[in-house]
This record gives structure tokens, C-alpha cells and sequence, in this order.
């Protein structure tokens, strides 16, 4: 039956119990964070890469760009390295999935903020 | 998509389709005058039906399911571009039979217009302003016709989801951004 | 003096953001996940933050989503309606820079490209946790840019260990 | 008062209220134009669209693989809904039987999605009626059910577990227990709201009689999901045309569709917390009969011609993905209806005859879901049509007022 | 001779005014009393409120306050200019003279203590007062012609019609019952400090029904959870002040708290005994150690303490409330405020004049 103040209970319990709140940027306990979260993209294995452009083709959001290598890269075989334009990237796991050769990552590092753009690429 | 006929994968008449075909069976004998028996099948997925009927019966259509089999769940109404028709595909949802039917219409691109059924079943408001909108395909004797659904600024003469309606102002192209915008374009 | 009480004010603006929410077209994830940060578990409020519901009474505006074609115009009257001084947070792909809707014919792509932007926080959506951390670090920049001291750890550090556990915890 | 044709029946003018499209109670952009009388509303009239970003064009474009991120990111509460829809629906169309394994954790993700879905809702109807600890509370415990999702699919809302042709991550033992586990905390407090949280009478006074909706207009309307079934309208796919696991569930005996006869917002409420058990129940079924087996099968990225129309009983509804294939990589056409499009009609109803104040919570009754729906959604014309009663001048200069631009005074 | 007059009747009163038991303390308590309400709320919420602004967050409404007041101020395009920006001026303003009624402590060295103003008849103004207060939101909610900002201040209206009347109605019952109408001398007088008899013990239950329609009224009044109609966030946004923001905002906010710190200094005046703690035992030697404080200066440190412990239980209670109820829709509310608390109110004065008229003499209690 509906009646009033139903929830003291409830509420003095909780009161008397310990918080929920996890005091997160000082400290991470309490927050659960499985160790296969789908985090930041990290070009994990350069050596192993080709250079093949399957991580490209399926981005469904254009995020992974192939650049020429640059001096101080590993030299893939076709000579193009995959970029990640984190600001459209939506952590899908999709290249992963895709690359035959294990060279991508997402890491489990979610903590992420940027004051621009072009902080975001991620080489 | 040119040859419409591929798409067409009826199922075989076996035992586990018996209760699809036992319906469409007599839907076909008793809509005779409206349906297309050579473009309707039962599907292989399990409780399909598709019914091509003409465009202008649909009203017909509807008021006699509605009368005999108390149809009242619609699903959706589809629209598509067959190059030179236009198809709005209305699905229902036979809750007692547990049948899904979808009666399609083609209309000529010339002259996209084929009745309205709000009045019959009011579900079919917004679905049916929506069709007019993107597709061009216009439900003649809506209650409620309304400009809808896309942008104040869009032109009245374009449809996006058409096969043929090309982005004449580059707006798919406008969205690829790589930085922001300059501050004075703000 | 009124040096003084502009660094009173200075030090108080980096204590209580209020947060105004706004969704300009996007998928409802990171506006959940922004609803999560309010929580118990996350409990933004820590900081002082508030999520208020007039952009007037805002410091922060959270947008997400890409920008569509139909909210654009309401995005950039909300924004003018925000008194000074006001910061802009872009969270989720798509308000960072469209995201997957990158060339549909009515998304404009980014909130950039309509407001000026402060903080892009990525993620699809970020989680609340990652949300608290783009707030701190806005907070951080604007205490660099004010000259006050950023929250520190030390006041945290104090806290004593809540008392008596009698009824079992939250966290399955 | 000399003569009775003089006397003037006073009635109290007729206002046109905005609710939206930027509203503390909605969290998603949508226009809601409330004519009312006094407090009463006469008449209601949804205007979406603000979140129209064109994504049945967009899907043409794409390959199957990347559609199934992209229909993902049309809502981010049923985001496993349109994922596992489509990919359902592409596997449909490929013909392909995906293995049993799949299914379940298949069915496992849409469950889960579905308790997390439900107590979002909870947590957001009291919200509107500002009971701000209730909502508190069941968010906190709604942190346990995400816990347990990002856990099984390395993010906590837009999962990407499905793909064409199975399930991309498997379930283990470890994990398996600790969903178990997190299950039965979950019952625990489920069955805490369902006895006590809402028969506190402030919130109970907000929802009982609230928000008719007769089982003939629900019907008439083609309500779906909860506020069908709060007016009992057995409509719930799962059981009427059950794919994936839901087979071996129906099958199962051990579950039925629940139904309310209430026809208010109360009805519906107590719909949602019994299904969420219902849905605790089921993960715990799933989990403990999974059966072994590889969790994907290989299917070609070319995909026959075909078409299909896929089911699926969302959080919110029945959710159909009408997909069109063609013989090549990308899909010929895919039109996608979600829950909340079927309902604003009903919803419409709803709304008339209440009161103002009752208006956030009969909004929030149906669980709308604007990203859902504007893809193909409804838009109003211009500012100018909200003139179009009123006899108050004070109030027609305050409606029109929000049309200002700028504001500010300088 | 004019030295001393100077110094006492000038430089004294204005310090008494302006700092201690006057505009400085009550800010300090009402940014307190903030404080502790949104802690309790939180708290009551398993979650933790405040903390990183100060001790555990205690400065978070100070920095609330002066981010506002360091913010820009707009005014609307269609407002009411002047009107506009008057209302949160008045509403500070009044509600710190409400505050000056409050008796917490003074330099009169007689037992029993006096507000900073304080004379016959002070409780009408005060009622008089807390009602303006009212009709100033209101005219804040019109003035700013925006449709939300009109709701809510209709709504307040509607409030007002409803639980105005219990309010007075309960704060009126211990007038009766001490037969005055001055704050100070009611509270006083039931004490048996400020030179009166004094009510006994037996008069004391008489004060419970009052006690909790005022408790009710007061959430009302405040405009707090499950009375919060006229700033509904999810209906109406913020209500009448959703167009104020900047100073505006910075006064309406404080002159909230303060109303706050009012409320539950009059619950504590005139139904817990104000600033008197160990004085309410009738022994002799307790009334000795009333005496020695009432003459001493450390009188006035025990006063305010006690004086805002006892506050401070009444802002739990309300917190409480708070954090336990939803929100009542406004026909529920008026239902409620007509057909629950005036009855209730008006039983109560029937009882006591019943029980002052007839039981009493009967039974012999004086």
C-alpha cells in the first residue's frame, strides 16, 4: 500500500553505510575497470605492420588515416603507417578485429581530455 | 537496385511453413482483385508474408483486413527507390496469428500519390508524413499533412533518401571536418 | 583590495562550475553517461559542479552530439543566452568532430563548427569517470590561466575512512 | 446584470505552452507543443527532428561491418538493440544459421541492455517528479549492471559485441561468475523498488490515474513495448516471434509476457520493474544452460539480394530493421523504426486531459528515445505557428518571447 | 556624558547590527546551514556532496556566492528593467530584517534575551514580512515575462493560498498560550526567564501539533522538496528565477539561505526553547546557572551555541524531508495544505482553548 515516508529506512541505512562515491582523479579504486576495456588506440606493434590499409577501409568513421612513414618511423613494406584521428574515433575495436597482424591496440587508458584538435592524432 | 525479381525467395510449402501459407493461401483468394499473385510470397524467414498490391486499393485492402482479421498492429511503412517507381512497403503485425505481412504499392515516379490510411489506422501519422518527406511519395487525403522532419531550410522539391538525389549544395561533404571553424566564422 | 576580491572571485569560479547540459543531435550515451557523473558512484558534485537547467545560471556548457543542421541555431542563442565567463566542453566523438555521422547531408560535424569550443573529451561514449577527469583538467587549466591553485590531493587525503560498515557495500 | 444574453461564460484563455527542445526533463532534444486550458491540456502536438542526422542515407553508403557501428550509434540506450538487429537482420539475408553459443550471449547482451535500460527509467520517472534520492539510488545500483556490460564488452554503452555472423567476445567462467553474482544483487534491489520505493505515496500520487491510455486506443495507436502492456496489450515480441535464445527461453516454460491492466503510468511503471526481474531471471537462465561451441561463424561481406524484416523487443518496444540487400558489400536499402516512433501517437493521447505539471512525467512514461526516432522523424514549420491561440497578451508576448535573438541586453 | 552616549547608543548597536548576532553571523549561518543541507542530502543519498572546497566542502556556498557575484549579470530583452533587478535587492534586504527578529543573544544583562529588534507586537510584522516575501517572488516570476519564470510564480501564488495559513495559524499558538505578542517576551515567558511565571511542563505537549504543521509549512514556505512546484527543475526549469542570473542570482540564493536560517530559528525560538538548553530543567540549580550566564559574557558564546545546535536539528528534520518525498503536483499540494493542515491547525486552537478554558481550571493546573 502507498504511504508515506516509505524510504526512511532505506535512507538511514545508507546514511550509516559506506558511500558509493569513488573519489576518482585521486584515486581509482572502487571503479571497476576491466582490464579488455576498449580504452585508447595505441599503434602497439610497429614492426609487425605492413602498411596494408585494412584498418582503414573498415573504420566506419574515417578515424585511421595511412600517412607516408616518417624518418623516425618504423618503415612499413608499402611505406604508409595508419594515424589515428582520435577525435572521430569511436573506440570500436573494429581494426583490431580486422588487422591480420596484431599491430593495433586499445588500451585500457580511458582518461582522456584535449584543449584541441590537433593535440588528437595519435601517431 | 534494378531486377527487383532477385530478391524474391519464397519458401518451399513444407510442413514448417504451413501456417504462413495456409494464410497467404486465402488472403490471395480473398484479395484477388487487389493483389499482384506474381510479385506476393511467403518468405523463408519464418513469418513473412509480402503482398504486392495496387497502389490504389490500399485503402480497400486495410479496411477488409482490419474488418475480418482485426488487424491493428502496424509495424511501419518503408519507402523505396526502384528507379522508375516508388515503393512504400506497409508492415503489420498479425498478433494473433503472430504473422508479420507487409503489403507493398508501387507508384510511378511521375506521380507518386496513392490514398491515405491515417484515418484508418491513426498509427500511421507520422509514418506517412515521413514517406512524403524523404521520399517524395505523397499519401493523398492525410489529415494532417505537415512540412516535416528535415531541416526549416531544406527545399521542398528535394528528397535525400531518392536514389537519384544528388547533394547539391555539398552538404555530405560539409560535415567532414578536421578543426574547428575560425572564430570570425562563428 | 579589489585585487584581493578578484582572486577570491578567481579561486571561487574554479570551486562551483555549474554545468549546463545540452544535446545537439546526438545519440543519448554520453548524456547518460553525463546524468552517471551526477551519481553516487562518480558524484561530480564534489567539486561543486551542478547541473542547472537554465543557461543562465551556467559556467560550463556540456554538448553532445554532432551537430545537426535543425539544432544549430538554437545551440548558438543558448550559448549567447550563457553570462561571462563561459567554457564549452564538446564530449563524445561527435561533438568532437562528428564522429561516424561524418557526411550525413544534415550534420554539420563537430560543435566546433558552430560555437568556439574550450575541452574536447573523446570516447564514444566517455566513460563518467572520464568525464570527471576532462572537468578536472578544464579546472586545472583555468586555475593556470586565472593564477589560483587547482583542487589539490592533500584535502582529499584527510578524509577519514567512513565509520562503521554495518550493511553490506554497494558494489556487487 | 440587467439581462441573462449579457452574461458571459468565462472560460480560461487557451495558452500554447513549448515544452523543449531544450528542457531539463528531456535529455534529448524534442518540441512538445501543449495547448491547455488553466492548468488542463486540450490538446498536445509533438515536434521532433532536432536530432535528424540522415542515417538511413548514411547506411547506404556503407559496408555491412561499419553499419553495424553506425545503427549503434542511433540511440545509446538501446545501442545493442540496433546492433544485434541488424546484424540479426544481416544474417537473415545471408541465409547463415549462427552457432548457439552466439545466440545466447547474443540474447545475454539484449537482457542485460534491457535491465539497464529499465532502471535507467525508473531513475528518470522519479527524476521527473523530483524525487531525487529514489533516483539516486537506482542509478547507483544501475552502476552495477553497467559494471557488468562493460565487463562482458569492454564499454559501458555502445557494447559492439555483435557482428555478422555471431558474437565478437566470449563468455568465461570467471566472468560468468561474477555476472551471477551481480545478478543477485540486482534481484535483491529490484525487488526492493517493485515492494517499497514506489508505493512512497508522493511518487504513487504522481502516477496512479496519471496518463490514461485505454487498451481500444492503445491498440488503435499500435502502442508498443511497456506502455502497451501497462494498458494489456499482449504485444512483446520475445514471445510472439521469438528469435536468437528467446526460443529456448519461450521454450523454456519458465517465462510469460507480463501485462498490466492499470492503463496509467502506474501500470507501466510496475510493468518495467516486473520485466526487469523477469529479465534478471532470464540472464541467470542464459548463463547457466550457455552452451560450448565457437561464438562466430564466417559470413561472406557480399551479401546475397535479399530482403528482410528483422523483430526485436527492445527496452522500449518492438524495434524493426527492414534491410534490402543486393549482392554487393552494402545494403540496397535499410529502414529502421525504432520503439518510440510507434508510441508518440499514443503518447499524444496520453497528454491530453492532464495536467501541465504532469506533463514531464507522462513524456518520460512511454521512455522516449528522440535519437531513436529522428532519423525519420517530424519537424515543426516555424516559431510563427505558436500563435495560434490565445487571448492573453501578456502570454502570447511571453511565448513568442523565446523566439528573441538575441537576448541579451547590451 | 556624550562620549559614553556615543559609544553605547551608536557604536555598539551598529557592531550588534552588523556583526555579531547581526548581518555577518546570520550570512555565516546561512551559508552554513547550506552547507549542512546539502551534506545531509547527499549523505542521506550514499553519496558525499561537497568536498573539495574547504573542510569537507564547508566553503562550497561561499564560493557559490561569490562565483555569482563575479559572473555577468543579464538582464532579459523584455523584462521589466527596473522591476527586474529590484525584487532580489528587497528579498535580501527583507529577509534580513527577518533575521533581526530572531532573539539569540544580547546585552541586556537581565535573564532572558531580546532580538536585535524586539518589541510588542514584532510577530505580526514578522508574519507580515515572511508573507511579502512571497508576493515577491511572485513579482520576480512576472517581472522577468518569460513563460516558465510566470508558471513558477503563479505556482508560488497558489502556495502561498494554501500554506500560508497553517504557518500563521501555528505560529500564532504559542502567542495564545504566553498571551503576547513579541517574540522575545514569548519565549520568555514559557521559560520563566525573561521575569514572567513561566508556562510548566503541562503546557508544553500542547506545542507538539503546532511544532509539526509549522515544520510542514516550512518546507512549504522554503519551497522545498515535496513543495517544490515553483522551481520544478523537470517541469518548469528553475521557475521564477530562471532568468536571473549574475548579483541577481548571487542575493536570490543568499536571501534563500537566510530565509532558511529564519525558519529554523523561529522553530527554535518559539517551539524548542531558543538559546536555552540546561535552563529548561526546573531545578534551582539550573535556574542559578541561568542567572550566572544570562549576567556573564560567556553567556553569549553558550547562547549561540546552543542557539545553533538546536537550528541545526531543525535543518536535519528538514533536510530529511527533503531527501524522503517526491514532488507533489500543485492540486495535491493545495488539496493537501486545505484539507489536511488547516484542519489540523485549526483543531489544535480549538484544543487549546478547550484544554486553557475548560480542562485546566478543572483540574487545577494554574
Amino acid at each position: 500500500m502507498p504511504s508515506l515516508g516509505k524510504m526512511e529506512r532505506e535512507l538511514l541505512k545508507s546514511a550509516r553505510s559506506k558511500q558509493a562515491t569513488v573519489i576518482y582523479p585521486f584515486t581509482k579504486e572502487g571503479l571497476n575497470v576491466p582490464p579488455d576495456l576498449r580504452g585508447k588506440w595505441v599503434y602497439k606493434n610497429p614492426n609487425n605492420c605492413t602498411g596494408c590499409k585494412i584498418c582503414e577501409r573498415v573504420c566506419p568513421s574515417d578515424a585511421i588515416e595511412m600517412i607516408e612513414c616518417r624518418p623516425e618511423d618504423v618503415q612499413t613494406r608499402t611505406g604508409f603507417r595508419p594515424i589515428c584521428h582520435f577525435d572521430r574515433c569511436l573506440l570500436c575495436g573494429q581494426c583490431v578485429e580486422s588487422c591480420p597482424r596484431d599491430v593495433l591496440e586499445l588500451s585500457d587508458e580511458f582518461e582522456m581530455a584535449y584543449l584541441s584538435r590537433d593535440d588528437m592524432v595519435i601517431y | 537496385m534494378s531486377d527487383a525479381e532477385s530478391e524474391i525467395r519464397p519458401a518451399p510449402r513444407e510442413d514448417q511453413y504451413k501456417e504462413e501459407y495456409a494464410l497467404f493461401d486465402s488472403l490471395m483468394d480473398e484479395l484477388s482483385d487487389y493483389a499482384i499473385s506474381s510479385e506476393s510470397y511467403v518468405h523463408k524467414q519464418p513469418r513473412r508474408l509480402f503482398i504486392q498490391i495496387k497502389p490504389e486499393s490500399i485503402r480497400d485492402v486495410v479496411q477488409y483486413m482490419l474488418d475480418t482479421y482485426d488487424l491493428w498492429q502496424l509495424s511501419t511503412l518503408s519507402g523505396r527507390d526502384l528507379g522508375d517507381d516508388l515503393q512504400a512497403c506497409y508492415h503489420f503485425f498479425f498478433n494473433d496469428k503472430k504473422i508479420a505481412i507487409t503489403f507493398r504499392l508501387n507508384v510511378p515516379r511521375e506521380k507518386p500519390e496513392y490514398p491515405s490510411i491515417t484515418d484508418l489506422v491513426p498509427a500511421a501519422e507520422f509514418v506517412e508524413n515521413e514517406i512524403r518527406e524523404l521520399y517524395g511519395l505523397v499519401p493523398v487525403g492525410h489529415p494532417k499533412p505537415r512540412r516535416c522532419e528535415l531541416p526549416e531550410n531544406w527545399p521542398d522539391n528535394e528528397f535525400p533518401l531518392r536514389k537519384d538525389w544528388e547533394d547539391p549544395r555539398g552538404l555530405m561533404e560539409r560535415s567532414k571536418t578536421t578543426g574547428p571553424k575560425p572564430k570570425e566564422e562563428l | 583590495m579589489m585585487g584581493f576580491l578578484q582572486r577570491l572571485i578567481n579561486k571561487a569560479r574554479l570551486k562551483s562550475p555549474y554545468v549546463f547540459h545540452f544535446n545537439s543531435g546526438s545519440c543519448n550515451g554520453c548524456d547518460i553517461e553525463i546524468v552517471a557523473a551526477l551519481m553516487p558512484r562518480i558524484d561530480i558534485e564534489r567539486f561543486g559542479m551542478k547541473l542547472v537547467g537554465s543557461p543562465r545560471h551556467a559556467d560550463v556548457m556540456l554538448v553532445t552530439g554532432p551537430v545537426t543542421e535543425q539544432i544549430k541555431e538554437r545551440l548558438q542563442r543558448i550559448y549567447d543566452q550563457m553570462a561571462e565567463p563561459k567554457f564549452v566542453v564538446a564530449i563524445g566523438s561527435c561533438a568532437c568532430s562528428g564522429g561516424v555521422f561524418r557526411g550525413g547531408y544534415n550534420v554539420l560535424g563537430g560543435v566546433d563548427q558552430a560555437i568556439p569550443v574550450t575541452a574536447y573529451i573523446p570516447g564514444c561514449p566517455p566513460k563518467p569517470s572520464a568525464i570527471t577527469f576532462g572537468a578536472y583538467k578544464l579546472l586545472e587549466v583555468l586555475a593556470e590561466a586565472l593564477g589560483v591553485a587547482p583542487p589539490k590531493k592533500e584535502e582529499v587525503e584527510k578524509i577519514p575512512e567512513p565509520v562503521e560498515v554495518q550493511v553490506e557495500e554497494v558494489e556487487a | 446584470m440587467t439581462s441573462s444574453e449579457k452574461r458571459k461564460v468565462i472560460t480560461p484563455p487557451r495558452v500554447s505552452i513549448p515544452i523543449g527542445p531544450q528542457h531539463p526533463a528531456l535529455k534529448e532534444p524534442g518540441m512538445f507543443k501543449l495547448t491547455v486550458e488553466g492548468e488542463r491540456i486540450i490538446d498536445a502536438e509533438v515536434n521532433i527532428g532536432y536530432n535528424h542526422r540522415g542515417i538511413e542515407k548514411l547506411a547506404e553508403q556503407k559496408t555491412f561491418t561499419q553499419i553495424l557501428y553506425l545503427v549503434e550509434r542511433i540511440c545509446g540506450i538501446c545501442s545493442a538493440t540496433h546492433n544485434g538487429n541488424f546484424a540479426q537482420a544481416s544474417e537473415f539475408a545471408a541465409e547463415v544459421d549462427i552457432p548457439d553459443r552466439a545466440k545466447f550471449i547474443r540474447t545475454l547482451t539484449w537482457e542485460l541492455e534491457r535491465i539497464h535500460s529499465h532502471i535507467l527509467w525508473l531513475g528518470v520517472a522519479f527524476h521527473e517528479v523530483g524525487f531525487d534520492t529514489a533516483f539516486m539510488y537506482t542509478w547507483r545500483d544501475r552502476e552495477v549492471v553497467m559494471d557488468m556490460l562493460e565487463d562482458l564488452s569492454g564499454n559501458r554503452v555502445n557494447y559492439a559485441m555483435n557482428t555478422v555472423g555471431g558474437v565478437r567476445r566470449d563468455v568465461s567462467d570467471d566472468l560468468k561468475q561474477r555476472h551471477l553474482k551481480g545478478l543477485d544483487h540486482l534481484e535483491e534491489r529490484m525487488e526492493y523498488y517493485r515492494d517499497t520505493a514506489i508505493y512512497e505515496k508522493t511518487f504513487w500520487d504522481r502516477i496512479n490515474g496519471v496518463g490514461m491510455l485505454p487498451t481500444s486506443v492503445a491498440k488503435s495507436t499500435s502502442a508498443v513495448g511497456p506502455t502497451a502492456r501497462g494498458s494489456n496489450v499482449p504485444v512483446d515480441v520475445r514471445f510472439n516471434d521469438p528469435t536468437m535464445a528467446y526460443v529456448n527461453l519461450r521454450d523454456s516454460g519458465e517465462f510469460d509476457m507480463i501485462l498490466s491492466d492499470r492503463c496509467d503510468i502506474a501500470g507501466r511503471a510496475v510493468v518495467r520493474v516486473l520485466e526487469t526481474i523477469q529479465s534478471i531471471q532470464m540472464c541467470r537462465w542464459l548463463l547457466n544452460n550457455l552452451p560450448d561451441g565457437p561464438i562466430r561463424e564466417r559470413v561472406r561481406p557480399r551479401i546475397q539480394p535479399n530482403e528482410v524484416l528483422a523483430r526485436y523487443e527492445a527496452p522500449r518496444g518492438e524495434c524493426i530493421h527492414y534491410l534490402i540487400t543486393n549482392g554487393t558489400d552494402k545494403p540496397d536499402r535499410l529502414k529502421i523504426r525504432a520503439p518510440t516512433h510507434a508510441n508518440w501517437v499514443s503518447m499524444a493521447h496520453t497528454l491530453r486531459g492532464g495536467y501541465i505539471a504532469d506533463a514531464p512525467i507522462t513524456l518520460a512514461a512511454i521512455d522516449p528515445c528522440f535519437s531513436c526516432t529522428d532519423r525519420v522523424a517530424i519537424v515543426d514549420s516555424k516559431d510563427e505557428s505558436m500563435e495560434l491561440v490565445t487571448l492573453d497578451t501578456l502570454r502570447v508576448r511571453a511565448n513568442k518571447w523565446y523566439a528573441e535573438n538575441p537576448r541579451r541586453v547590451a | 556624558m556624550m562620549q559614553i552616549n556615543l559609544l553605547t547608543e551608536l557604536v555598539f548597536p551598529a557592531l550588534w547590527i552588523l556583526f555579531f548576532p547581526g548581518i555577518f553571523f546570520i550570512t555565516f549561518l546561512a551559508l552554513l546551514w547550506e552547507w549542512m543541507d546539502r551534506k545531509v542530502y547527499a549523505r542521506l543519498q550514499n553519496r558525499m556532496g561537497p568536498l573539495h572546497t574547504g573542510w569537507r566542502g564547508i566553503l562550497q556556498p561561499l564560493a557559490d556566492f561569490l562565483k555569482l557575484v563575479g559572473k555577468e549579470d543579464l538582464t532579459p530583452k523584455r523584462a521589466d528593467k527596473r522591476s527586474f533587478a529590484a525584487v532580489p535587492v528587497i528579498m535580501l534586504i527583507l529577509s534580513i530584517l527577518l533575521c533581526m527578529f530572531l532573539p539569540i543573544v544580547d546585552l541586556n544583562p537581565a535573564p532572558g534575551v531580546q532580538g536585535i529588534l524586539s518589541f510588542e507586537g514584532d510577530l505580526l510584522i514578522v508574519l507580515f514580512i515572511s508573507t511579502l516575501m512571497a508576493i515577491l517572488i511572485v513579482l520576480g516570476g512576472y517581472f522577468s515575462s518569460s513563460p516558465y519564470a510566470q508558471t513558477g510564480a503563479a505556482r508560488t501564488g497558489m502556495l502561498l493560498i494554501s500554506f500560508e495559513i497553517p504557518l500563521i495559524i501555528a505560529l500564532i499558538t504559542p502567542a495564545i498560550l504566553t498571551g503576547s505578542l513579541s517574540i522575545s517576551t514569548i519565549m520568555n515567558t514559557m521559560l520563566g526567564t525573561g521575569g514572567g511565571s513561566g508556562l510548566s511542563l503541562a503546557y508544553g505537549w500542547l506545542l507538539i501539533i503546532p511544532f509539526i504543521v509549522y515544520i510542514i509549512s516550512l518546507q512549504a514556505e522554503l519551497e522545498r522538496i515535496p513543495f517544490d512546484v515553483s522551481h520544478a527543475e523537470t517541469e518548469i526549469v528553475h521557475g521564477w528565477q530562471v532568468e536571473y542570473s549574475g548579483k541577481k542570482l548571487a542575493m536570490i540564493h543568499m536571501a534563500e539561505d537566510i530565509l532558511l536560517v529564519f525558519g529554523a530559528g523561529m522553530a527554535t525560538t518559539l517551539f524548542l526553547g531558543g538559546p536555552f538548553l540546561l535552563e529548561l530543567i526546573p531545578l534551582p540549580i539550573f535556574q542559578e546557572f541561568g542567572l550566572f550566564m544570562a549576567s556573564n559574557w560567556f553567556g553569549a558564546l553558550y547562547y549561540t551555541l546552543v542557539f545553533m545546535f538546536k537550528s541545526a536539528l531543525v535543518i536535519l528534520v528538514l533536510a530529511n524531508m527533503r531527501t524522503l518525498f517526491a514532488r507533489w503536483r500543485i492540486d495535491q499540494i493545495v488539496r493537501a495544505g486545505w484539507k489536511v493542515m488547516v484542519p489540523i491547525a485549526l483543531f489544535n486552537m480549538l484544543l487549546i482553548q478547550i484544554v486553557l478554558n475548560l480542562v485546566f481550571p478543572a483540574i487545577g493546573v494554574v
